[in-house]
C-alpha cells in the first residue's frame, strides 16, 4: 500500500518533469500530462480507499539525513486524507487542462511542473512518518504552491499576495520545527515512532501544542495568522486556489491531528478549549467578512477561513471529549471534523473551479460587474448551485451532514465534569448555528449576484460556457458532493479506523443500518438524508404533476414588473456591498470602516465604503514598525568610521579580558 | 416503518396541507375581529388559490428555469416540514428520518431557494426583499436551532418526537428555560412568517415589506403555491410551537385512537394559537426594517440564556 | 601521503609564481583554471587516502590531516576550483568593460593561486605558529584583490579590511603565544610544543588560567575574520566592493577556514578547563551575529552587501551550533560549513552575472531577471531559497537539526533564532523576488553566463539535502567526535 | 655576571619598552612617531639579545638580528621615505585629547598587569614578570591606532603592536621556533609594503591619507 502510495507520487513528480521537456506548449501540457495527473490522483483515491481498512504499512526509503532515513507510513488517517488528496486531485486536474491557457507569465511546461510537484509534496506529507520528511515535503509544498500562486508574476499585487504568503508559510513552518524539536526533546530520535513511545513532562507537550497550533494555524489561516489567505487565493489561478483551499489547508489540520493525537499522547482538557475558542472565532471572523466582500474569489477565500475554524472547532471538541476520557464523543467530534474535511475540499474547489470558469468567460473577478451568468453559462451556473447549497450546509447535500455532527457532539456536551465548559459550550453552539446562518446568507450572495439577475455589464453577453474539460471536472466534483450527502453512513463506517485509532470508539456501529445515521442511538437524534431526498421529491413532483393535471401550463413573457417601475436597468440591483451591508451593520464592530458618504447637494455624488480588517493595524503593522526601529538600532554598528570599529574589537577584547578575570 | 404508520403519515401531511390556509384564514379573520372590521370569510384563503390557479403565468423575460422551479420547491420542503413536524402523532416514520437540526436545515432551505428566485428576476425590489429576507433569516435560524437545543437538552434527543413524549408523557415538570425559549420562540416565528412588528403581510409598502418584496414577481399558479407555502410555513411554525410548548394530547406511535382523539385537540390548540398571534399582531406596532436585527438578536440572545438556565438550574 | 600533500600545496604555490611571471595573456585564466583543477585532483586524492587509512601527517608531523580539516581541504579546493571556472568569463567581460587593466588581472590570477595556497596551509598544517603565518597571508593576498579596481569604494573597503583584519589578526598572535606558553611547560620548548596533535594530547593538563585567556585573544582575533558581531564590520565592505568571484571564495571559504581555526583552539580550551567555556563565548557570539545580521539586510540596497551580511548571520548560527556541541550540532554545523559556502558561492556567480547585465549592484536597478536570462533568474531564485533554509536543499537539513536541537538543549536561544530567521527570510526574500521576477528593466547583454558552476553547486547542495553520501556522513560523524 | 644583572636589564628594557610606548601615544609629529618607533624596535632588539646571550638559545640570535634588521633599519627607513614622497610631515591630531588618552593608558596598564600576574607565576623564565608589559604595550599600540585619525600613524600603530607582540614572545617564552618567527617577520614586512603601496593608492584618489575620508562605506 504505502509502495503504491509513494510510486503515484513520484508518478506525479515525473509527470512535472515531462513538463519542460516541451515547456512552451500548451497542447502537450493540456491534453496529455494534466489528464495524466487526474488519473493518477484517481489512483491515489483507490489505494488510499484500500488502505483505510488496511494495516498500516510502513516503509523506509534510502534518502534523507545518514541517522535519518525518509520513514513513510501509511495508516487510516493518513489514507483518508489521501483520499480526499487523490479524488480532488482528480477534478482539478481534469480542469485545469482545459483551463490553463496561454495568459499565464509563466510558460505551461513550468507551471506544470510546480503542479504536479505541488500535488506530490501534499501526499508526501501525508504519508511522512518523520520529522525532517515531514519538514521536507511541507516545504516543499509551500515553495510550489507560491511559485504557482505567482506564475503570473508580472502584476505587482500577485507578487506582494506570494510573498505575504511564503513569509507567513515560512514562519509557520519554522514554529512546526521547533514543534518537532520540543516533541524529541534531545533524544536525537525524529521519527514518529520515537515521538510516540516518549513520555513529555506536561510543560513541554503544551509547548509542543502551542508551537504546532500557531504552526498548522499559519498554514491553515486560523484568526489572527489568516492575512494571506484573502490575498493568495484570487492571486492564483483558479486550480490551484481549489488545490489550496481544498487539499492544502487540510494538510495543515492533518498535521495538527497527527501532532496532537497521535503523537502528543498527552490528553489535556484544556488545549480542546484553546482550540475552540481559536475555531469558532475564526469561523465567525470568516463568514462575517466573506459577507463583506466584493470580490468572488476573496469570498469564497474568507469562507475557506469560515469551514477551517468549523473543522478546528470539532478537532477542539474531540480534544475536549478525549481530554476527559469520554470515547464515544470524542469519536463523535472527530467524526464530525474529518466529514467536514472532506465536504469541504469537494465543495471548495467546486466553487473555485466555477469561478475560474466565469474569470475565463468573463475576465471579471468583482461581484460589481457579473450577473445574469445562469442563462450564458447554464452549465457551471447548475454545478455551482450543487456547491453553493452544499457550502451553506443545506440538507440534503454534504455540507449539512457534518454540521449536523458537529451539532450532535455539541448536543451532548453537558454532562461534562467541568462547569465552566458547560456553561460555554451553549455558547459555543451558538456561535455555530450563527456561523452556519451566516453562511446561508453569504451564499446567497454569492450565487445570486454572480449568476442570477440581469448583466450588471455589457461584455458580459459574450460570456461562454465551459468547455468539456472543464464541465468533466465540475460534473465529477459536483456529483461527489452529492453522493458525499446521500450516503453518509458509508462515510463514517470509512472513518471508523481512524476514530478507533485515536479514541478507541467508532460511531458506525449505531449508525442504524443503510438508511439511517443515528450516532448515539436512534430516539437520540437520527437522519436520512435519502427518505429526505426521496419524499422532498416526491412532493414536489406531485405538486407540480397536480397543477399541471388540474390547470394548465400557461406561462407568457412581459418585463418584469418591479411594482411598476418604468425605467428597470442592472444598475437597480442590489451590488454586492449593498447585499452585505446588513451584515456590515450588525457586525459593525468587527470591520475597520472608512468611507465617504456623499452629501445631498452633490452634483456627482459618490459614494465609498471599504471595509477593513482590524488584525492588519492590530498586529502586522505594530510588527513591522517594530522591526523597522531594531533595523534603524543595528545600524548604528555600522557607521564606516575605522577607529569606531577598531574600538568594537578592542572593548570587545577587554571586556571579555575583565570577565576572564 | 408499517403501514399503519405510513397511512397515519399521510393523513398528518394531507391535514397540514389542506389545513393550512384555513390557519391563515383564522389569524386575518381573528385581525378583522379585533380591527372590528367586516371579516373577508374563513375561506377566502382557498379562493385567492383558486383564483390564481386559474389565472395564467406572466414571466420576467430573463426569468431562468430556477424562477420557475421556486415556488414547487419551496411547496415541497414545507409540506415536508409539516409531515415532519408531529402535529398529531409522534413516532411516525419520518419523525426519524429528519430531527430538529434537520427541521430546520429545511426550512433554511426552502428560505434560500426563495431568496434566489427573488433575486433571479433583477429587479430593486426583489433583490432588496432577498437580502432583508437572508438578514432576518441569519439571526432567526439560530435562535430557533437554539430553542430548539434546549428542548432537546432537556430531553436528551434532538429528535422531535422523542422531545415531544419527554416533554407531554411524563410527569409535568416545570422548565424555566422553556419559558425563555417560549418568548424567543414568539419573536422568531413572528419574524419568520413575516408578521408584525417585523413584517406585514397585508401591505405591499415598498419600504417596508420583506416577504412580498421578494415574491412580486409571481403570477399565476406560481404565486399560488408560494402563498400556500406560506400558510403552511405559518401552519408549521404552529405546530412546532404547539408541540413544544403545549405537548398534550398527542397520541403516540401513530395508533389510530389516538389520532382520532388528537385532532380536534389540535385544531383546539390551533385556533386558540392563531387568536392569540392575531392579538400579538394588534397591540404591536410594525417596526423599522433595521430595528429588525435587533429584535431578532434579543430572540437569539433569549435562545442561548434558555440553554444556559437549563445547564445551569436543570442540568 | 607526502605526495598528494606536497602536490596540493605545490600546484597553488607553482601556480601563484607562473600567473605572475606570464602575466596577462589571453590563457592566463585557463591557466588559473588548470592549476585549480589540479588543486583540487591533489585534494581528491588526500581525500581517498583518509578515507583509506584514517587520520595521516606528513614532514614530521608539521602537516597533519584528520576528518575535521580533510573535508574542508576538499571543499576549499572544489569551491576554488568552479570559481576560477566562473571567474574566466566573468574577469573577461570586467577587463573588456576595462574596470581593470592587465596589471590588475596579472594581480589577480597570481593572487587567486595565492590565496587558494595560503587557505590550504591553514587547513593543513598541524603547526599553531605557521597556522596564524597562513591566516595572515591569506588577509595579505586577499586585500590587494578587494582594492582591484582602484574606485574610492573599493580602496576604502580594502584599507577597512586590511587595517581590522589585522590588528585582529595580531591579537590571535598573542594567543597562539600563550598558547605556546602554556604548552611549553608540560612539553617543553621548542616546535613540539605547537604542535595541535600534542597540544590535543595534553589538553588536559594544560594550565586553565592561561588557556581562557589565551583563547579570549585568539576569538577576537580570528572573530574577526569569521565576521563575528561586533568585529564584523569589515566584511560587508570588502564584500561588495572586491570583484565578485573574490567576494565568492571570501564568504565561502575564508570564513570557513577562520572558523577552522577557531574550532580548533576551542577544543583545546575546553579540554584544558573543566567547564564549557569556550562553548559558552561561540555560543553567545554565534548568536549575537544571527540576530543582529537578520535585522541589517532588510535596509540594503547593494546586493553583494546584503548576501555578504547573510554570510555573516549564517556564520553565526554555525558557531552557534559548534558551541551547542554534541553529536548533532557539530554534525549539524559541519554540514552547515559545506552547505552554506556552496550555496553562498553559487549565489554570488549568479549576482555576479545579474549586475554585469544590469550594469548596477544597486538591486533596484535589476528586475525581472527570469525575463532577461532565465537562467540566472532562476539561479538566484533557487540559490536564495536555498540559502533561506527552504527545503529540499542542504541548507534546511542542516537549519533543521540545529534548530531542533537548540529548542531541546538551549531553549532560551530557541525565540531568538524564530525571530532572526523570519526577519531575515522577510528581507532577503522580498529583495530578491523583486529582482527575479515582474517586468525585466534591462535589455540583453551579449554575452553568455557561465552558469555551469552555479547549478553544479546547487545541485550538490539539492543532493546534501535529500542524501548524504554515507562516506561523507561517517566523515561528519568523526569530525563532530573531534569536535566534541 | 651577566646571569645575575641580565634579568634586572631585560626588566629595565622592558619598562624603556612601556615608556616609548606611552610616549608614541602621546607624540603628535609623524615623524617623531617614525623616530620612537625605530628606538622601540631597537629597545625589542637589545632585549632579544640579552635574552639570548642569557639562556644562550641560538634561534633567539637569529630573531634579534631579524628584528635589528626589520624594525630597526628596514621599516623606519621605509616610512620615511613614505612620508617624504607624501609629504605628510604636519602634527597628527587624535581624536581623543591627549591626557584622556593617557589615562586611558593607565588603565589599561593596570588590567594587563592584572592578567599577567597569575601567568607570570607559571612562567619558568627568568624574564617571567615582563609579559605584562608585553601585553600593556599590546593594548596601548592598539589604543593608539584607535586615536589617530591618520592612515601613517595608524600604520605605525600596527607594527608597534607587532613590536609588542615580539616582545611578548621573547619574554614570556623565549621566542617562538624559528620557523614561526620567520613566518612573522616574513608577513609583517610584505604588509608593510602592502600598506605603502595602499597609503600612495590612496593618496592618488583622495589627495590626502586622512582615514577620514575613508568613510562613505556605511549603513544609512
Amino acid at each position: 500500500m504505502i509502495d503504491a502510495a509513494l510510486l503515484a507520487a513520484l508518478a506525479w513528480i515525473a509527470l512535472g518533469c515531462c513538463g519542460l521537456v516541451a515547456p512552451r506548449s500548451h497542447a502537450f501540457a493540456g491534453r496529455v500530462l494534466y489528464p495524466a495527473g487526474a488519473a493518477v490522483g484517481v489512483l491515489v483515491a483507490g489505494i488510499a480507499g484500500f488502505a483505510l481498512f488496511d494495516e498500516p504499512s510502513a516503509r523506509v526509503l534510502p534518502l534523507g539525513l545518514p541517522d535519518l532515513p525518509f520513514h513513510a507510513r501509511l495508516d487510516a488517517l493518513s489514507a483518508f486524507f489521501l483520499a480526499l488528496l487523490g479524488g480532488v486531485a482528480a477534478g482539478v486536474s481534469v480542469f485545469a487542462s482545459g483551463y490553463l491557457r496561454a495568459d499565464q507569465g509563466s510558460p505551461p511546461g513550468l507551471v506544470c511542473l510546480c503542479y504536479h510537484v505541488f500535488l506530490a509534496s501534499m501526499a508526501l506529507v501525508l504519508v511522512a512518518d518523520d520529522a525532517y520528511f515531514f519538514m521536507v515535503a511541507w516545504e516543499t509544498m509551500a515553495l510550489s504552491s507560491f511559485f504557482l500562486v505567482t506564475s503570473d508574476h508580472r502584476h505587482a499585487e500577485i507578487r506582494r499576495a506570494g510573498y505575504l504568503y511564503i513569509l507567513i508559510a515560512h514562519i509557520g513552518a519554522i514554529s512546526i520545527l521547533l514543534c518537532f524539536g520540543a516533541l524529541q526533546s534531545g533524544t536525537g530520535d525524529y521519527t514518529f515512532e520515537g515521538m510516540r513511545a516518549l513520555q513529555l513532562p506536561a510543560g513541554w507537550a503544551t509547548l509542543a501544542f502551542v508551537l504546532a497550533l500557531a504552526g498548522f494555524g499559519a498554514k491553515a489561516g486560523i484568526v489572527p495568522l489568516h492575512v494571506w489567505l484573502p490575498e493568495a487565493h484570487p492571486a492564483a489561478p483558479s486550480p490551484v486556489s481549489a488545490l489550496m483551499s481544498a487539499v492544502m489547508l487540510k494538510t495543515a489540520v492533518y498535521g495538527m491531528l497527527r501532532v496532537t493525537l497521535d503523537l502528543l499522547a498527552f490528553p489535556v482538557w484544556w488545549w480542546g478549549v484553546i482550540a475552540l475558542a481559536v475555531g469558532l472565532a475564526s469561523a465567525l471572523f470568516g463568514i462575517i467578512f466573506a459577507a463583506v466582500q466584493t470580490d468572488m474569489k476573496r469570498l469564497l477565500a474568507y469562507s475557506s477561513i469560515e469551514n477551517i475554524g468549523l473543522i478546528l472547532a470539532g478537532f477542539g471538541l474531540t480534544l475536549l471529549f478525549r481530554g476527559f476520557g469520554m470515547g464515544t464523543l470524542a469519536a463523535l467530534a472527530l467524526t464530525a471534523t474529518l466529514y467536514h474535511c472532506l465536504n469541504h475540499a469537494f465543495f471548495k474547489s467546486l466553487l473555485f473551479l466555477a469561478t475560474g470558469s466565469v474569470l475565463h468567460a468573463t475576465s471579471e473577478r468583482s461581484l460589481g460587474r457579473l450577473g445574469g451568468l445562469i442563462h450564458r453559462m447554464p452549465w457551471v451556473a447548475w454545478s455551482a448551485l450543487i456547491g453553493t447549497v452544499a457550502i451553506a450546509g443545506l440538507p440534503p447535500l454534504n455540507g449539512f451532514v457534518s454540521e449536523w455532527l458537529l451539532l450532535q457532539a455539541f448536543l451532548f456536551t453537558p454532562n461534562l465534569p467541568q462547569g465552566y465548559v458547560n456553561m460555554l459550550v451553549p455558547v459555543a453552539a451558538a456561535a455555530v448555528a450563527l456561523t452556519a446562518a451566516l453562511s446561508g446568507y453569504v451564499m446567497v450572495k454569492f450565487y445570486g449576484i454572480v449568476f442570477l439577475g440581469q448583466p450588471r455589464d455589457a461584455a458580459l453577453a459574450q460570456a461562454h460556457d465551459a468547455g468539456p474539460w472543464e464541465k468533466t471536472g465540475l460534473a465529477w466534483l459536483g456529483a461527489v458532493c452529492v453522493a458525499l450527502g446521500l450516503f453518509p453512513h458509508v462515510v463514517i463506517r470509512a472513518l471508523e479506523p481512524i476514530t478507533r485509532q485515536f479514541t478507541g470508539y467508532g460511531i458506525s456501529g449505531e449508525a442504524g443500518g443503510w438508511l439511517f445515521v443515528a450516532p448515539i442511538e436512534p430516539e437520540r437524534a437520527s437522519y436520512s438524508p435519502l427518505l429526505f431526498l426521496g419524499v422532498a421529491t416526491l412532493l414536489i413532483l406531485v405538486a407540480w404533476l397536480a397543477v399541471r393535471a388540474f390547470y394548465h401550463g400557461r406561462a407568457r413573457r412581459a418585463n418584469a414588473w418591479d411594482c411598476g417601475f418604468p425605467w428597470q436597468s442592472a444598475r437597480m440591483q442590489d451590488t454586492a456591498e449593498g447585499f452585505g451591508q446588513p451584515v456590515k451593520v450588525v457586525f459593525q464592530p468587527a470591520f475597520r470602516i472608512e468611507g465617504e458618504a456623499p452629501s445631498p447637494r452633490d452634483r456627482r455624488p459618490r459614494y465609498r465604503e471599504t471595509a477593513e480588517d482590524r488584525f492588519w493595524y492590530w498586529l502586522y503593522l505594530p510588527v513591522a514598525r517594530l522591526a523597522e526601529r531594531m533595523t534603524a538600532l543595528v545600524t548604528v554598528l555600522q557607521r564606516g568610521r575605522i577607529s569606531v570599529y577598531l574600538m568594537y574589537s578592542f572593548a570587545t577584547l577587554l571586556v571579555l579580558l575583565f570577565f576572564v578575570r | 416503518m408499517n403501514l399503519a404508520g405510513a397511512a397515519a403519515q399521510f393523513t398528518e401531511l394531507m391535514l397540514a396541507v389542506l389545513l393550512a390556509p384555513l390557519l391563515t384564514g383564522w389569524v386575518n379573520q381573528c385581525r378583522a375581529w379585533l380591527q372590528n372590521k367586516s371579516a373577508p370569510g374563513l375561506l377566502q384563503p382557498y379562493r385567492v388559490l383558486a383564483k390564481l390557479f386559474q389565472k395564467e403565468v406572466v414571466l420576467a423575460h430573463n426569468a431562468s428555469p430556477l424562477f420557475r422551479a421556486a415556488p414547487y420547491l419551496v411547496f415541497g420542503c414545507l409540506a415536508l416540514a409539516a409531515a415532519i413536524v408531529p402535529s398529531l402523532s409522534t413516532g411516525l416514520p419520518l419523525n426519524a428520518a429528519a430531527d430538529a437540526i434537520a427541521l430546520v436545515g429545511l426550512l433554511a432551505l426552502a428560505r434560500f431557494f426563495i431568496a434566489l428566485a427573488g433575486m433571479d428576476v433583477g429587479t430593486a425590489f426583489g433583490t432588496l426583499g432577498a437580502r432583508r429576507e437572508m438578514m432576518v433569516g441569519f439571526l432567526a435560524e439560530p435562535a430557533l436551532l437554539m430553542v430548539l437545543f434546549t428542548a432537546s437538552l432537556i430531553s436528551h434527543s434532538s429528535s422531535l418526537s422523542t422531545i415531544v413524549e419527554a416533554l407531554g408523557h411524563r410527569e409535568f415538570v416545570i422548565y424555566p428555560s422553556m419559558a425563555f425559549a417560549g418568548v424567543a420562540f414568539t419573536m422568531v416565528s413572528l419574524a419568520e412568517n413575516a408578521r408584525i412588528p417585523v413584517d406585514n403581510p397585508a401591505t405591499h409598502l415598498e419600504l417596508t415589506m420583506i416577504h412580498e418584496a421578494m415574491v412580486l414577481e409571481y403570477s399565476g399558479r406560481h404565486l399560488a403555491m408560494v402563498e400556500w407555502a406560506a400558510s403552511l410555513k405559518l401552519f408549521v411554525y404552529s405546530c412546532m410551537g404547539l408541540a413544544l410548548f403545549f405537548p398534550f394530547g398527542i397520541a403516540q406511535g401513530g395508533d389510530w385512537p389516538g389520532i382520532v382523539l388528537a385532532l380536534p385537540v389540535l385544531l383546539a390548540k390551533l385556533a386558540a394559537g392563531g387568536a392569540a398571534l392575531a392579538l400579538i399582531e394588534m397591540v404591536s406596532a410594525k417596526m423599522r426594517i433595521f430595528r429588525a436585527p435587533e429584535f431578532l438578536g434579543t430572540a437569539f440572545l433569549l435562545a442561548v440564556l434558555a440553554m444556559l438556565v437549563h445547564v445551569l438550574l436543570e442540568g | 601521503m607526502a605526495a598528494e600533500m606536497l602536490l596540493l600545496l605545490a600546484s597553488p604555490l607553482a601556480g601563484g609564481a607562473v600567473l605572475a611571471l606570464v602575466g596577462q595573456r589571453g590563457y592566463a585564466a585557463e591557466v588559473n583554471a588548470g592549476f585549480a583543477i589540479v588543486t583540487f585532483g591533489a585534494a581528491a586524492r588526500l581525500v581517498a587516502r583518509v578515507i583509506a587509512d584514517g587520520p595521516l601527517s606528513a614532514f614530521e608531523e608539521q602537516f597533519f590531516v584528520d576528518s575535521l580539516n580533510v573535508f574542508l581541504v576538499a571543499l576549499t579546493a572544489f569551491v576554488a576550483m568552479t570559481t576560477s571556472l566562473f571567474s574566466r568569463p566573468y574577469m573577461r567581460i570586467e577587463r573588456s568593460h576595462g574596470r581593470v587593466t592587465d596589471a590588475g588581472m596579472r594581480l589577480y590570477h597570481s593572487m587567486y593561486q595565492l590565496f587558494t595556497f595560503t587557505m590550504l596551509l591553514v587547513l593543513t598544517t598541524n603547526n599553531l605558529g605557521v597556522m596564524w603565518v597562513a591566516m595572515e597571508a591569506a588577509t595579505l593576498t586577499t586585500v590587494l584583490l578587494v582594492a582591484l579596481y582602484r574606485t574610492h569604494a573599493s580602496l576604502e573597503a580594502a584599507w577597512k579590511y586590511f587595517i581590522l583584519c589585522g590588528v585582529g589578526i595580531a591579537q590571535a598572535l598573542f594567543g597562539t603565544i600563550l598558547v605556546y606558553f602554556a604548552a611549553e611547560r608540560i612539553l617543553g620548548a621548542g616546535i613540539g610544543s605547537l604542535l595541535w596533535t600534542h597540544l590535543a594530547a595534553v589538553k588536559a593538563d594544560l594550565e586553565p588560567t592561561v588557556m581562557s585567556i589565551a583563547f579570549v585573544f585568539l576569538l577576537v582575533g580570528y572573530g574577526t575574520k569569521v565576521g563575528l558581531v561586533p568585529l564584523h564590520n569589515w566584511l560587508p565592505d570588502a564584500h561588495a566592493e572586491g570583484p565578485t568571484p573574490i567576494s565568492a571564495v571570501l564568504s565561502g571559504l575564508l570564513l570557513n577556514v577562520a572558523l577552522y581555526a577557531l574550532i580548533r583552539f576551542k577544543v583545546l580550551t575546553d579540554g584544558a578547563l573543566e567547564r564549557p567555556f569556550a562553548s559558552g563565548l561561540l555560543m553567545g557570539f554565534g548568536l549575537l551575529s544571527v540576530a543582529v545580521a537578520a535585522f541589517f539586510l532588510s535596509r540594503q540596497r547593494d546586493i553583494k552587501r546584503m548576501f555578504a551580511y547573510s554570510s555573516i548571520e549564517h556564520m553565526g548560527l554555525i558557531t552557534f551550533a559548534f558551541g551547542m556541541g554534541g553529536p548533532v550540532a557539530s554534525f549539524a554545523g559541519l554540514l552547515h560549513m559545506t552547505v552554506h559556502s556552496l550555496t553562498k558561492s553559487a549565489i554570488f556567480f549568479a549576482v555576479g552575472h545579474a549586475a554585469q547585465k544590469n550594469g548596477t549592484q544597486l538591486m533596484d536597478g535589476i528586475r525581472g531577471l527570469v525575463k532577461v536570462s532565465p537562467t540566472i533568474g532562476w539561479g538566484l531564485m533557487l540559490g536564495t531559497a536555498a540559502i533561506l533554509g527552504m527545503p529540499p536543499f542542504g541548507v534546511f537539513a542542516s537549519e533543521f537539526l540545529i534548530l531542533t536541537t537548540a529548542i531541546a538543549q538551549q531553549p532560551w536561544a530557541a525565540p531568538i533564532l524564530l525571530v532572526s530567521l523570519g526577519v531575515s527570510f522577510a528581507a532577503i526574500f522580498s529583495k530578491v523576488q523583486a529582482m527575479v521576477f515582474g517586468e525585466p528593466s534591462a535589455a540583453r547583454l551579449p554575452h553568455r553566463p557561465a552558469l555551469v558552476p552555479v547549478f553544479t553547486h546547487l545541485a550538490l547542495v539539492l543532493l546534501l539535502g535529500l542524501y548524504i553520501p554515507p562516506y561523507l556522513a561517517d566523515w561528519y560523524r568523526l569530525a563532530a567526535r573531534l569536535i566534541g | 655576571m651577566l646571569q645575575h644583572y641580565g634579568p634586572q636589564l631585560v626588566n629595565l628594557l622592558a619598562a624603556v619598552l612601556l615608556l616609548l610606548a606611552f610616549a608614541m601615544l602621546s607624540q603628535r609629529r609623524i615623524l617623531s612617531l617614525i623616530n620612537l618607533f625605530a628606538a622601540q624596535g631597537l629597545v625589542l632588539f637589545l632585549a632579544t639579545a640579552l635574552v639570548a646571550s642569557i639562556t644562550g638559545q641560538p634561534h633567539l640570535y637569529w630573531s634579534a638580528g631579524l628584528t635589528l634588521l626589520l624594525k630597526v633599519l628596514l621599516l623606519p627607513w621605509i616610512l620615511h621615505r613614505l612620508i617624504r614622497r607624501l609629504n605628510v610631515k604636519w602634527d597628527v591630531e587624535t581624536l581623543l585629547n591627549i591626557p584622556t588618552t593617557m589615562l586611558v593608558g593607565i588603565v589599561l596598564v593596570i588590567l594587563a598587569f592584572n592578567l599577567a600576574a597569575p601567568i607570570s607565576q607559571l612562567a619558568g623564565t627568568v624574564t617571567r614578570s615582563t609579559l605584562g608589559i608585553a601585553m600593556a604595550s599590546v593594548l596601548l599600540s592598539f589604543l593608539m591606532m584607535i586615536t589617530r585619525s591618520k592612515a601613517v600613524p595608524q600604520v605605525v600603530g600596527f607594527l608597534s603592536m607587532e613590536n609588542g607582540l615580539f616582545f611578548a614572545a621573547t619574554a614570556a617564552v623565549y621566542g617562538m621556533p624559528m620557523v614561526v618567527e620567520l613566518g612573522v617577520a616574513l608577513d609583517v614586512l610584505v604588509a608593510s609594503l602592502i600598506l605603502g603601496v595602499f597609503l600612495f593608492q590612496i593618496r592618488e584618489r583622495f589627495d590626502s591619507v586622512d582615514t577620514r575620508h575613508l568613510e562613505k562605506l556605511k549603513e544609512h
